[in-house]
């Protein structure tokens, strides 16, 4: 143990970050994946942003998603999968100086991870989750995942998936205490960007569901979606998700949407014959966890070892 | 730092002398066993707890132990239904609970029949019984009662009814309430405990309760002191012959939980669990004044997942919890020794397997905690055998975790958990309470895994060092912490957190004998039993036996010499709380037996033919079962 | 039950003698072990599948091993990127990969890279290598090229340089769809292939895609044949020694698949996880048609749940998975031996520890197997050593479970998983297809749990047996299955569960020994090392060395005999791939060396020193490796 | 292995039952606990429906309330802590012939519990489940719950809980492939009564949350409820659960609600202000996993045999 500076008040040096202060290793995603796009679009908000890369903490579990951390060149945990909800809300507990950012997988968050999430909702911590969701297992090969389409052809369901598939984003809707439920799409960087900025502006737990490609093992899944831009509804509000010129053009279809208003939100979010896209719902007043971990940060020894004494007073003979 | 109690104690009359009280002359005692058995609330074991409070502070040795019902919900006098205390105490400092108790306080006849199948009693021992029920309006209950008490006698218990309620009647409305409080006073005068201590005592217990309590129980307790020294003709004395230091007094979940605020800890994460919860019970009282917090879980994996996401981020983090608990945080203690996140884990173990006997003591977690992980995972394991070794364990857990960069498990159990014993109070120790890494600049080529080639131990950055940054991961990784699938850097990761074992195995110094240095045969222990054992030998040793002890504290890596030592006696034996089969079951031979789990990590490791002695009947080891056993052993 | 395919087999050439093709006279093998490596989704693998299918069909021993890229992406033209195949095959039974290769066709020079750090060829090992990389338009591929070639000469490597693609061209369009056929024909020629079964081959392995394609690649597959035939002067010929029975080729894991069809398995509960997946990837396509259904459960945990939840109702279950998923079971493994749950759970074992080597080998989960529990937990732990056993064991694990109603561990690894051998065609035994128990009506008298006292055996009631009716529990519990704390029921039901392994050691004999008797050295193996430890066994033996081997199936119980067994030898070691310090690393003492799992084992059990030989390469053990070690030991 | 008779079609005699004939162990809950009412109603329903004892399973994990099974003369299965749901589908999914119920707990089902339970909505298995929710770990002596509300003084929380409650009604419905979410009280037993024998007869996965009162830990959490029926509201639908007269006389706040109508069950799952019991979603179409794991039950040997030998003839040499 030392004792030579504490309670990471660290030092940071000032300095403009460019882009590739937050490259980190060269991905090693299929190259046409949807993740190469997230990561870009996340190192755009960490550049507009200015966020020290020593103060930011990428976490994440297993998958093809969750080797976003080594893509960072900042703090990362690469830990087990479907836990990386209660490693992020670890490290944000006692750290309120820290930004961290959890990218996970459909498998990773819906299905092994299940409990987790609904947890992490609750805790409302401020930290920015972005699920990967491309409706597959792809680290382990094409299994089915909870948010495959019934029917979808995979290793683990040669003749078809049986159950409609969990929709992540009624699912977070569902749970006490959800503070930011967003979606965008992966092809769509400039929404893509729009979304991931105000998921990180936005203070407690910001719920960001990517759509994402795998063109590995589902070459045509969103290619309808993509070629016609009609299959999208975007949601827009002034408290929604910032309007960008090129994406409102891209998108006839729109609705106003107001995020404060959890019932209409629940109900877009059941919709089956469109894509919404933007910010669903989003309550900055509700209870964070982190502000409860950050209530008695930084007491001196002197402060402890007295806490202590009268602890020992009351169990002294 | 002493405090007014603590004078007090110093002034303690420490004389040995029988003392006159009411005109009768007080026998003195070196030691004694009482019990106050119950229905489950009727406050049997606050009346116990503070009989031993006030024993501590009249410089006894103490050690009481919550007699726990076996159902948790169990029907009134029912003899599953046995709820209480034991408390033994003496002139000397006492260890453990001992064997038959001298005298128990019963406050029905069903109860103490609950006790008698665990053979809490022998011939002789003294019955104060609540003797209400042979005036019962329920003619099965006055039949149940009456017959009871026959039986009683003719197995020897000294019995003597006493009409408790109707004596509490006369001084409360409602004798249900306090009646614990005048059999507190009744055994006050019966030990010769000093009353003034003891009305002490409850005003401490009912601090936070009204006046009005609190004084309707000190008339109990004076009412309960009176009556009997004018009714009962029993007076003992056990004065005091220990160094009278500063103590404390707490149970081993509580001790832990200062263990906890001792070692600096800050997040301490748990899901409820029996027996362990009660250290957070005690934590989420008080930790927050120290700087730290308790947090509640969803599940066991996310207690340990948060525990190790706090200590990667540079906070000092302990997560405990007992049995099934543990087995749910396999995987993630596998990717702490792996990724090398310094954590501190408790496992307060309760009968297994499964859900098993969850208020019950074992020690069936050992193999476990040393080897149950999928791949090659050191880990440290450690294992407090007293009460005061709960608390200071958990500060050397905080220091092994940290400074070798590894999970540390810190194996308590039930007894040590309901136990309560006197220790010396420990100084505090302001170095204790730094943060866990210096936190100065980080050095841009020092490599987040620079593992020092002889000892394999290497430095961490923590999130906020500019330069320091790193991607930790449970994959297979190189000194950078890059993911890599090479021969050689596997078997460079794994022998390089292997070569931390050796490094902490040389700091080790061989364990103390207690008894010869060699001889006949040595018992070796773990845990909690050690109290038990070590009674147990130096009666063997009066008796002419030449046996002696050792008692394992650290079990992975192990503690150095015991080939040695043990090759200095014609056997070894170990004494556990564990399953073993035994030597004449049908079917089991030399070759099948399935053996104790202390004595089979002990044949690998010293290739001695290490035999034991165990059961599991979920209670704490006796003095008189090992006994027993030395005694046939060494033909006594 | 034979098929046409059979016939075709028994009629196969036999004969052994130099055949003459295209004027060169062809050499005569024993055996030969040919690699051929690219980037992945060059079709290497299939191409070899195919050689390794034609060769068996051919009568001759065969084992094909996957190399499988250190990435999951990995870029093209990098040494981290090798993808490809190994071949062994030879006149007689081959049982493992073997140590370097003699011959391997490269789709590029830096995968070659990739495999020399692997240590997989020696001087002479003759290089096929695709060379268009010398024409090409990027300078640096030209020139890493070149300075590869000379440096594969200076090595000692029998370089050939050709232009592959651009044969191919002559043929299709595209030849990167279609090269590795190309290299089949190559390699059918220089081998003295059968080339109407490598057409026939070709036909089944495309037997869902089209015509044209099939077309296609059989074009090609002539064009390398002919190619070969008029310009490679490399001709050999393997004749087969062996006897000719009806045999089926596959790998481990589609063994373990068909093993659970076979033993009349009918739910197999999962979550993915590598390297075990793609046994239920085989049985989500089959196992519908025998009766069965996999469920794909939302985690490891409720895998097993669910596993237990069916075979509690009478259903058969299997559950499949991996480390970090055994891990995840613990909890319910531990449940399952308390409440005496039939529970087949299938490991196949990858490196750890945490994430580790998903898809590498190891045998790191033995002591977890047997130890890995809170608490006393009884179970059976077996571990296949070829990929026949992969499929028998797993009929036995059931007749295990459920004759003695408890889990049964099966430990297979990666290289069983995905190495690729021929065996004995098996027969189909109708009576592994019945239900686990007798489901006429249940008598009122018998309880759930009435443990018959020398086995610990009891017969079970399922849910729809009128009078059968209990509530299992993980808790303490009595013969009724009703909860219980009491000392004497919980010594009891440990002790009941135990004796079933007292019991099931009874049946067992001791292990064969291959060589002598006595001796020298034993080495002691277990799991997929089988085939190199044998190969290396008896070489040692045939340059005069006093060494033998055996090799354990049952790891708990343990396989009886071993002491005596060991006592004949001087020396015995283990052969694994686990972690263990080396004698001479710094700190390393004979005290504080930790040992690999199974030398570690089999000196609690027998008291005698035993060594070990090991790595974590996270490759399979190669005789060679074994041999050199066995030769120091022995001083040849 | 025995082969006699087999594939579970077993000889169920015909005889009514009566009470007695459900009536397993002493139950050894506190004395006013409100698990004592849930399973006096679950015994009248299994009378009411006459479930032949040996072909009805409990399921539990560990707490209180996962006593259940013991407390029933039929096949029980009190298993791990958190881990219910699994043990009961696996029981399910090839014995359509059983009739399966699950007993769990709040802390047992939404915090352990968690990832299962979202899951076990999802499959949508035919049994019936009753979370006996008394808002506080009873077994283990007084922690918070994440059904406590916030605020709640527990021995974890001895200052008060930090967070506010999740709401299992709300996270229920906001599963894909939810088919039925009930709400009843331990306190009424006609209600409590008429809403088991609904979710009983219900085909899919019958949720039912119980408010229950557990008086050993927190005697006044229900009081007012109790003393005043006017804090709750109760569903009436013709669809919905059946109208018992006293019910209905007893609330006299009543809505009628279409369970068929989600976004409603939604809102009205939201209220804050009275407690609404009653049905709240029910649709039998959705897809139920137990008929996928009853397709190919009770093969013949010989025909399992026979598609082995189909399969070894695929891989012959
Ligand atoms: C405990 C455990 N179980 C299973 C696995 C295997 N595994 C790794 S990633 C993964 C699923 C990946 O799917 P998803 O989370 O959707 O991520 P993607 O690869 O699609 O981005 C699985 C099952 C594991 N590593 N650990
Ligand atoms: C793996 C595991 N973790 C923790 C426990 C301890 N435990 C038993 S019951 C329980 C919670 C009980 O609360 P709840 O589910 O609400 O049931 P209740 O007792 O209130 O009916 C806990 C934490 C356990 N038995 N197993
Ligand atoms: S497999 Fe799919 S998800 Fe994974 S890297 Fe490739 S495209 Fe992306
Ligand atoms: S503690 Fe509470 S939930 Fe448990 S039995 Fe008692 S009243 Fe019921
Ligand atoms: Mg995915
Ligand atoms: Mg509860």
């Amino acid at each position: 143990m030392f004792g030579l500076q504490s309670e990471c008040m660290l030092h940071v040096p000032e300095q403009y970050h460019t882009l590739s202060d937050y490259e980190g290793a060269q991905p090693r995603w299929c190259p046409s994946c949807g993740d190469h796009a997230v990561l870009t679009a996340v190192q755009k908000v960490c550049r507009e942003k200015q966020l020290p890369p020593e103060k930011t903490v990428f976490v994440s579990g297993i998958g093809c998603s969750s080797r976003f951390p080594h893509y960072m060149k900042t703090y990362g945990f690469h830990g087990l999968h479907g836990r990386p909800f209660p490693v992020a809300e670890g490290i944000k507990f006692r750290r309120p100086d820290l930004d961290v950012f959890v990218a996970t997988g459909d498998g990773d968050c819906c299905s092994i991870g299940a409990g987790h999430w609904i947890h992490a909702i609750r805790y409302n911590m401020n930290m920015t989750v972005m699920l990967l969701d491309n409706e597959i297992y792809g680290l382990t090969k094409m299994q089915t995942s909870p948010t495959s389409r019934k029917g979808t052809i995979s290793n683990t369901h040669p003749h078809g998936s049986i159950l409609p598939p969990i929709n992540p984003l009624i699912t977070t809707l569902g749970v006490a205490n959800a503070s930011f439920v967003a979606q965008t799409v992966d092809w769509n960087p400039a929404h893509l960007y729009s979304t991931l900025l105000a998921a990180h502006s936005h203070q407690g737990f910001s719920f960001v569901r990517i759509l994402q490609r795998c063109p590995h093992f589902s070459p045509n899944l969103f290619a309808e979606e993509i070629s016609n831009p009609d299959l999208t509804v975007l949601l827009t509000h002034e408290n929604g998700i910032e309007a960008v010129e090129e994406v409102q053009k891209m998108y006839k279809n729109s609705v106003v949407h107001d995020p404060a208003d959890m019932n209409e939100a629940r109900e877009i979010a059941q919709r089956e014959d469109l894509i919404p896209i933007g910010l669903f719902f989003c309550d900055p007043s509700k209870e964070q966890y982190d502000k409860y971990g950050a209530s008695n940060i930084g007491f001196s020894p002197q402060k402890k070892a007295d806490a202590l004494n009268v602890e020992f007073e009351k169990y002294a003979v | 730092m002493l405090n007014a109690n603590l004078d007090e104690l110093t002034t303690t009359d420490n004389n040995n002398s029988a003392a006159e009280i009411s005109g009768i002359k007080a026998k003195p005692l070196k030691e004694c066993i009482i019990e106050i058995v119950s229905d489950a609330g009727e406050g049997a074991q606050k009346a116990g707890q503070s009989f031993g409070s006030v024993s501590a502070k009249m410089g006894n040795g103490v050690w009481t132990v919550e007699i726990i019902p076996a159902e948790v919900q169990p029907p009134a006098r029912s003899r599953a239904g046995a709820s209480g205390i034991r408390i033994r105490f003496g002139s000397n400092k006492i260890t453990n609970m001992g064997d038959e108790a001298d005298l128990v306080v019963a406050f029905n006849e069903q109860v103490l029949y609950g006790r008698i199948e665990q053979d809490a009693y022998k011939a002789g021992t003294i019955i104060l019984i609540e003797s209400k029920w042979k005036n019962s309006k329920v003619p099965e209950i006055k039949e149940e009662y009456a017959q009871a008490l026959n039986e009683f006698k003719e197995r020897g218990f000294d019995v003597r009814e006493i009409l408790m309620e109707e004596e509490c009647l006369k001084h409360v409305d409602n004798p249900s309430k306090g009646k614990n409080m005048w059999v507190l006073g009744m055994l006050c005068s019966i030990y010769s405990r000093d009353v003034t201590k003891a009305e002490a005592q409850i005003r401490h217990t009912f601090r936070r309760k009204s006046e009005k309590i609190i004084e309707s129980n000190l008339r109990l307790l004076n009412a309960g002191y009176s009556w009997a020294a004018e009714n009962i003709e029993l007076k003992f004395q056990i004065g005091s012959e220990m160094k009278q230091v500063p103590r404390l007094v707490m149970n081993g979940n509580e001790a832990v939980g200062m263990g906890v605020m001792a070692a600096g800890i800050e997040v301490c994460s748990m899901y409820p669990i029996t027996p362990a919860t009660s250290v957070t019970h005690y934590l989420s009282e008080v930790f927050e004044k120290s700087g730290g917090l308790v947090h509640q879980a969803e599940d066991e994996i996310a207690a340990i997942g948060f525990a190790i996401g706090a200590s990667y981020a540079g906070k000092t983090a302990v997560t405990i919890t007992s049995g099934p608990g543990m087995a749910l945080k396999t995987e993630f203690i596998g990717l702490a020794s792996m990724a090398e996140v310094p954590l501190v884990i408790v496992d307060v173990q309760r009968g297994g397997p499964s859900t098993g006997l969850p208020t019950k003591v074992e020690q069936g977690d050992l193999l476990y905690a040393i080897f149950g992980q999928p791949g090659d995972t050191p880990t440290v394991v450690l294992a407090a055998s007293t009460i005061e070794e709960c608390y200071h364990f958990v500060i050397l857990s905080r220091q092994l975790a940290e400074a070798f960069r590894m999970p540390v498990i810190l194996l308590t159990d039930a007894n040590l958990a309901t136990g309560v014993q006197p220790f010396t109070r420990p100084e505090i120790n302001l170095d204790s309470f730094s943060p866990p890494v210096n936190q100065s600049p980080w050095k841009k080529e020092i490599r987040p895994y620079e593992w020092d080639e002889k000892t394999g131990i290497s430095q961490r950055p923590i999130p906020g060092q500019a330069d320091g940054m790193y991607v930790l991961t449970g994959l297979a990784h190189d000194e950078e912490s890059h993911v890599a699938y090479d021969s050689h850097i596997n078997q460079l990761g794994c022998n390089r957190r292997s070569r931390k074992m050796a490094a902490i195995h040389k700091t080790l110094t061989p364990p103390k004998i207690n008894g010869d240095e060699s001889g006949d045969l040595l018992v070796v222990g773990w845990g909690s039993t050690l109290g038990a054992i070590e009674e147990a030998v130096s009666l063997a040793r009066k008796m002419g036996g030449s046996v002696s002890s050792l008692h394992l504290r650290f079990l992975s890596p192990v503690e150095p010499g015991l080939e040695e030592i043990f090759k200095r006696f014609k056997k070894v034996m170990t004494v556990e709380i564990n399953y073993g089969d035994e030597e004449n079951d049908p079917l089991i031979t030399q070759e099948n037996r399935r053996r104790t789990q202390l004595s089979w990590f002990l044949r690998a490791h010293t290739l001695i033919d290490v035999d034991f002695l165990a059961h599991i009947h979920g209670q704490p080891m006796r003095p008189g079962f090992i006994l027993q056993r030395l005694k046939k052993e060494l033909g006594l």
